[in-house]
């Protein structure tokens, strides 16, 4: 199964490996940006449309 | 050669513009590339009409994810609660960073996503449900989501536990929406920060909280007497204060984090990579520990803000961020030379930025009556220093100057004037009105600080300190002065006083019975038989409303609870209360904002004149043209429009009703008091509630139909109503006493923008000024935009998506307000200079 | 009845559906004939998530059932809903369904901030 | 003061402008013209009393005015709204009084000195932050000496700064007595060529030209005030005429302002149901007044352009 820590845009957090930051470019009409979701390290991460294997 | 070539002309095409008085254009040609991005990146927020623009979504992340541990401690103390569930919020909500942004910081999960505030009102979460086109794809399972949570919140809002606890006279009355507005609830709200304590930083704070909670604890283990009782809720609170400032440090982490990553990661460009450290360190520093620089201050005041707003409504933005801000621009720029004055515009210039995004549902009353915005976000600029001298300051006119190149409707600006402002200063001021932003609205501070100390007792030195609290009333940002919550819920409906007085209380539009029997007026046997039903149904009115938002404001920290705030308020952090908590020492701020208002002066001047001094119609004749709302007495109806003394021409005779009007509302403004057993002056205003209440309005004697937009509100006069131009408007307006008669007055005035160009323009304005402070008024603001422009937009609204106009308190883009009030602002006068 | 059993009537009239209004459905259904499209129905201004007052009838006025009572007099209208069912009150006048682009404030009256009644207008 | 000059007729009386003569100013229009020019903008300060003038555009054909006119010098025409036949006028005004919709109007006001004192005075605090005062214009303020005399000698008791806006044709001695109580004359320079002076006002331009050089010589400060009408006075020749003259004034001369011709006038005209006896055609552009700016800069302290 493939979880968040196997994802490229996952950065795990310094102080708990087992967290992390889902980090992603998103580009709306208006402005361009990256975003940060909280996620735990070994989520379900397979029907995640984002995910790319590290 | 070539490059030297392409600047000239941009150079002389921004000349072009500027003579062609295209400001839009020109500021899109001056300002900087970052800033261009960042404004032109602006999801608008503002509803235009009432519709919110295609694209914006309501967030259903940040009510999912407090819920979740909102229920998980469920029968904790309210602010204990409250504290989990937005910590939990904080730590989890998804965070972003713009391309080229350098301020942190958003309330909703994405840019184009408004917040609401579900544990207010439950009637506003129904009309998120039924909103048309911000429920979020996959509609469905949306509305799902939607539907289960405002059938949890239902019944559970403070407004349906308040509406339990109110008279229930008074609660289906106020609730009718004829007579005024209002939330009394610190759920929709706005309240004044005291940034000398707040930079302290969050750890500071945490320090003395944890004092405080040790000191208790160890009178808990002592004597055991009926003093120690109340410390047991203490405790509560204060916790709840550490769990949210701890919070607010890791929301700020969190976005270092990112920062950090990106830099890391994913930026190749060497300086936005620096850039990205410097945001990393800045988040990093605060709001745990005091800024040293202006980049660290502008940061921490923007998560102050952000928090506040994940906390509750803040429909207005109290602040004064010239004084707060300036002396870090001083150090960066003049002394230490580590930012240069391009570099420092460009974090003022996103600061507005940070602000004009911000979006919060707003509940389709308030979406007509701030037409175009999101609230009203008056910042105010200049004044003096609590010892009197002048506060303005290089970060005053970085603003002014930032403002004419990001051209945002909100925040605005109200400027303090006081007779020792620089030249260079009003200069500025003077360019931002010709700018055409219709700000700032300048406000006379020595009359202001005078009416404050006379209707609170504010110390002078406090009262200096003033902020906008919202559009319009000057609040101290002290640990005493500031005020938690928007107390100015009671804003009355004014046109209603004199439509009861002429209808025996009763409201044909809500069909029902509002005001007090005061008789059939055609018993009445003369005018002061009127003016006396009038004074009964204004103190019936005030009474109203004054007495729903008292009660809900004592009750506020029972049935909302504000852990954030209170984290930021001294005294509740001093005393383990709530901020919202009337008895830690707040001296009240409160006021009654006064929508159509003048429309009572101008009504009971034709009455009088052509029913009781002419005889020229008899009231009977009067009261069924009312009735008939004036259809098939056309003719009469123009004799009272035209013929009739209207406010605003200088003329005494309507002008000396005006002022007896006021002296009695002032002489009950005193009467009722606050849950600081302070007084509750009226302020007449009107936002675009001119436009809102054209329905709820039935026809009046100074000609008005139902239907008809009501005049624009405060003290000015009605659309082409004052035919002896500005001066007698200002001579008029002068006839009170802005420190005694009221809180304050707006005034609108729209000048010719062709007559104000060049150095004689300047001039003109500043001897406008002079007359106006002469005068003795405490407001007054422009809008100086021609018909032909406007007259232009509203044929082409995309090639005028950047034309602000003044709305009224604040301003708004002009295509983004109704067809009803842009042909209204059209209608004002153009006061005639040549 | 006193003045406070009087009023508290029409409150919790006002205040009903909160908290017993269920799941989409309810929310949802707009019956063919209904108060939100009758002329004399003025929806509430302070808030338009779909409350109203009659112009006509006063509270203690019951509509939605087979045998409907009408009260005339009294201090209070009647608050009903944009989706009550008003097939069966003699009063009910069908309104002119205007400008519905939602471009304009308040004509027709508060309408175009109800997204169920969309399909109405169509 | 005779007691007849002590009332005068007045067009208007406009507060708040910044057009005419430094700072704010009230100025006060009166009736009545020596001058006829052809491209006039104010054709309702044109005669020298007061008179009924329709507003076609007001008009909503109820009828009310016929039924009121004692001497049927109203007519309602269908298309083209009320006219009035000045031959049978004896301006009564019952017509304005029974028209409710402002399509009858009364241009010109008998004005007692007092009440348009009373009026200027109104501002007293404007002018002294601003450095205004009152401006007499018209009109043909010249037309009403006595008059403008008594306004100008109160408000100067007042202590309000007095302007003088005008043609210059008028007997000396009228100008004379005028002056001695004005702080600055507007004098209105339209054509240096005395013959085509004629052919667009009516009058010779030799009166004026003395008047303006006598009031230089007598030190009071003046400005001109220069229409430029396409085909009528646009010629270089012209403004080297008068910018000569002008140059040669001496030191009262504080400078020129340029008033390049617009239409809006037409639409005055039109409202009124008038015919525009000078359809000039499109305004002139930044580019065809700036030689003429040139010119007079040459001779002149300072240009401006527009009021």
């Amino acid at each position: 199964m493939a979880t968040c820590k196997d994802c490229k845009g996952f950065f795990a957090r310094e102080d708990d490996q087992d967290r992390g930051d889902c980090v992603m470019r998103v580009t709306d009409p208006r402005q361009a940006y990256y975003k940060a979701v909280p996620v735990e390290a070994d989520k379900d991460a397979s029907k995640c449309s984002s995910f790319r294997k590290r | 050669m070539g490059q030297s070539t392409a600047r000239t002309e941009k150079e002389s095409s921004v000349e072009e513009l500027k003579n062609r008085r295209e400001w839009w254009f020109v500021a899109e040609k001056t300002r900087s590339k970052r800033l261009d991005y960042l404004r032109k990146g602006v999801w608008k927020k503002g509803a235009i009409g009432g519709n919110y623009a295609p694209g914006i979504k309501i967030d259903l992340t940040f009510p999912q994810l407090f819920i979740d541990k909102w229920q998980e401690h469920e029968g904790e103390a309210i602010m204990l609660q409250k504290a989990h569930a937005l910590a939990h919020v904080l730590d989890n909500i998804p965070i972003f960073i713009t391309d080229n942004s350098q301020i942190m910081g958003y309330i909703g999960s994405a840019p184009h996503n408004i917040v609401w505030h579900w544990q207010g009102i439950s009637m506003v979460n129904e009309e998120i449900y039924n909103e048309e086109g911000i429920i979020p794809e996959p509609e469905e399972e949306s509305l799902e989501i939607l539907a289960n949570l405002n059938d949890y919140w239902g019944g559970r809002t403070a407004v349906d536990k308040l509406a339990r606890v109110l008279d229930p006279e008074d609660a289906v009355k106020f609730m009718s929406g004829a007579i005024g507005w209002g939330t009394p609830t610190s759920a929709a709200t706005y309240s004044t920060k005291d940034f000398d304590y707040i930079f302290k930083g969050f750890e500071a704070i945490l320090a003395e909280v944890e004092e405080r909670m040790e000191e208790t604890e160890e009178k808990l283990q002592g004597n055991p007497s009926p003093e120690i009782l109340p410390l047991y809720d203490k405790l509560p609170r204060w916790e709840a204060m550490q769990i949210v400032l701890e919070a607010g440090i890791r929301y700020a982490e969190r976005y270092a984090r990112l920062a950090r990553t990106l830099a890391e990661h994913f930026e190749s460009d060497p300086e936005r990579r620096e850039e990205l450290l410097r945001i990393a360190e800045t988040c990093e520093r605060v709001p745990a520990k005091p800024p040293r620089n202006l980049q660290e201050s502008l940061q921490f005041d923007h998560f102050v803000q952000v928090l506040s707003r994940y906390e509750t409504f803040e429909g207005a933005w109290p602040h004064r961020p010239d004084y707060i801000h300036g002396p870090y621009y001083d150090k960066d720029v003049n002394q230490d030379k580590r930012l240069s004055k391009e570099e420092a515009l460009d974090l003022v210039g996103e600061h507005l930025i940070r602000t004009h995004e911000v979006g919060i549902f707003a509940p389709k009353w308030a979406r007509e009556g701030l037409q175009g915005i999101t609230g009203t976000w008056v910042w105010t600029m200049g004044g003096v220093k609590p010892d009197g001298s002048d506060a303005c300051n290089d970060m005053t006119v970085a603003y002014m100057q930032a403002a004419r190149l990001v051209r945002v409707s909100n925040p605005t600006f109200g400027f303090r004037w006081h007779p020792k402002v620089k030249d260079e200063v009003m200069r500025e001021c003077f360019e931002c009105i010709r700018h055409g932003l219709g700000y700032p609205s300048m406000r006379n501070d020595p009359v202001l600080v005078a009416n404050t100390v006379h209707w609170y007792g504010h110390p002078v030195e406090e009262a200096r300190t003033w902020v906008h609290q919202a559009c319009m009333s000057p609040c101290p940002t002290t640990k005493y002065g500031c005020q938690p919550m928007r107390m100015a819920s009671a804003t009355a409906n004014c046109a209603k006083m004199i439509e009861y007085a002429l209808h025996d209380g009763y409201d044909p539009v809500v069909n029902m019975q509002m005001g007090p029997k005061t008789g059939d007026p055609r018993e009445f046997k003369d005018f002061e038989d009127l003016f006396g039903a009038w004074v009964k149904q204004m103190e019936w009115l005030r009474n109203i409303l004054v007495r729903t938002v008292n009660l809900g404001r004592v009750k506020d920290p029972e049935f909302f609870g504000r852990p954030f705030l209170s984290a930021i308020y001294e005294r509740a952090v001093e005393t383990g209360t709530d901020a919202c908590d009337p008895s830690n020492g707040d001296r009240g701020n409160a006021w009654v904002t006064g929508f159509t208002w003048v429309e009572n002066a101008d009504s009971l001047a034709a009455i009088k004149k052509f029913v009781y001094d002419e005889k020229k119609y008899t009231m009977d004749e009067v009261l069924d043209a009312l009735n008939a709302n004036w259809v098939g007495y056309e003719e009469m109806r123009l004799d009272f429009v035209k013929n009739a003394p209207k406010w605003g021409n200088d003329d005494d005779y309507v002008d000396d009703l005006m002022v007896r009007c006021l002296r009695e509302v002032s002489r009950h403004s005193k009467e009722n008091r606050c849950p600081s057993n302070n007084t509750w002056p009226l302020l007449p205003e009107n936002v675009s509630g001119n436009i809102h209440y054209a329905n709820l309005v039935g026809a009046l004697p100074n000609g008005r139909r139902l239907g008809d937009a009501l005049y624009d509100g405060g003290i000015s006069p009605g659309p082409g109503l004052d035919k002896k131009g500005p001066t007698a408007v200002l001579k008029s307006c002068g006839k009170f006493d802005h420190v005694t008669d009221g809180r304050a007055f707006l005034l609108n005035q729209r000048l010719s923008p062709t007559q104000l160009s060049g150095e004689k323009g300047y001039q003109l304005w500043k001897a406008y000024m002079k007359t106006w402070a002469d005068l003795g008024l405490d407001h007054v603001q422009f809008n100086m935009v021609d018909d032909a422009t406007l007259r232009a937009a509203q044929k082409d609204p995309e090639k005028y998506q950047e034309v602000i106009v003044r709305v009224a308190g604040y301003s708004a883009h002009f295509v983004d307000i109704s067809r009803k009030t842009q042909d209204n602002i059209i209608q004002r006068t153009v006061q005639g200079l040549g | 009845m006193s003045r406070r059993d009087k009023w508290k009537s029409a409150r919790d009239a006002m205040m009903a559906p909160l908290g017993k209004t269920k799941g989409v459905k309810t929310r949802e259904s707009v019956p063919e004939v209904c108060c939100g499209k009758c002329e004399m129905w003025f929806e509430n201004a302070y808030s338009s998530e779909g409350r109203g007052t009659c112009r006509v009838l006063k509270m203690g006025s019951e509509i939605h059932s087979d045998k409907p009572t009408y009260v005339l007099e009294g201090d209070a209208g009647l608050i009903s809903y944009f989706n009550m069912d008003a097939s069966h009150c003699s009063y009910f006048s069908k309104m002119e369904l205007i400008d519905t682009d939602g471009t304009e404030c308040s004509d027709p009256l508060f309408r175009r901030a109800l997204r169920q009644m969309k399909k109405f207008n169509e | 003061m005779h007691p007849e000059t002590a009332f005068g007729v007045v067009n208007d009386i406009q507060r708040m402008c910044t057009c005419d003569g430094p700072g704010f100013r009230t100025v006060v229009f009166l009736k009545g013209c020596y001058l006829n020019c052809r491209w006039c903008h104010n054709p309702e300060g044109k005669r020298r009393y007061p008179e009924v003038i329709p507003f076609v555009g007001n008009c909503v054909r109820c009828g009310e005015c016929l039924s009121v006119c004692p001497t049927a010098a109203v007519a309602v025409d269908d298309e083209l709204g009320p006219r009035i036949d000045r031959s049978l006028c004896s301006t009564c005004l019952q017509c304005v009084r029974a028209c409710t919709h402002d399509a009858l109007v009364l241009w010109g006001r008998i004005m007692s000195v007092e009440q348009v004192v009373a009026e200027v005075e109104q501002d007293k605090t404007l002018y002294v932050n601003s450095g205004g005062g009152v401006t007499i214009s018209g009109g043909e303020p010249m037309a009403q000496p006595d008059f403008v005399r008594a306004v100008m000698e109160a408000c100067r008791k007042q202590g309000i700064g007095t302007a003088l806006d005008t043609c210059g044709h008028a007997p000396w001695e009228d100008m004379e007595q005028v002056l001695r109580f004005t702080d600055l004359v507007m004098f209105d320079i339209k054509q240096m060529d005395t013959h085509e002076h004629r052919q667009y006002s009516g009058v010779g331009n030799e009166l004026i030209l003395e008047n303006a050089r006598r009031i230089a010589a007598l030190g009071v400060p003046i400005r001109f005030r220069i229409p430029i009408i396409p085909g009528s006075n646009d010629s270089r020749r012209n403004w080297e005429r008068a910018a000569g003259f002008i140059g040669r004034l001496g030191n009262a001369v504080l400078g020129v302002d340029l008033l390049p011709y617009h239409p809006f006038a037409g639409g005055k005209y039109q409202a009124f149901g008038m015919d525009y006896p000078y359809p000039g055609g499109e305004g002139l552009s930044d580019d065809d007044v700036a030689p003429v700016i040139d010119l007079f800069l040459e001779h002149v302290p300072e240009v401006t352009v527009g009021g």
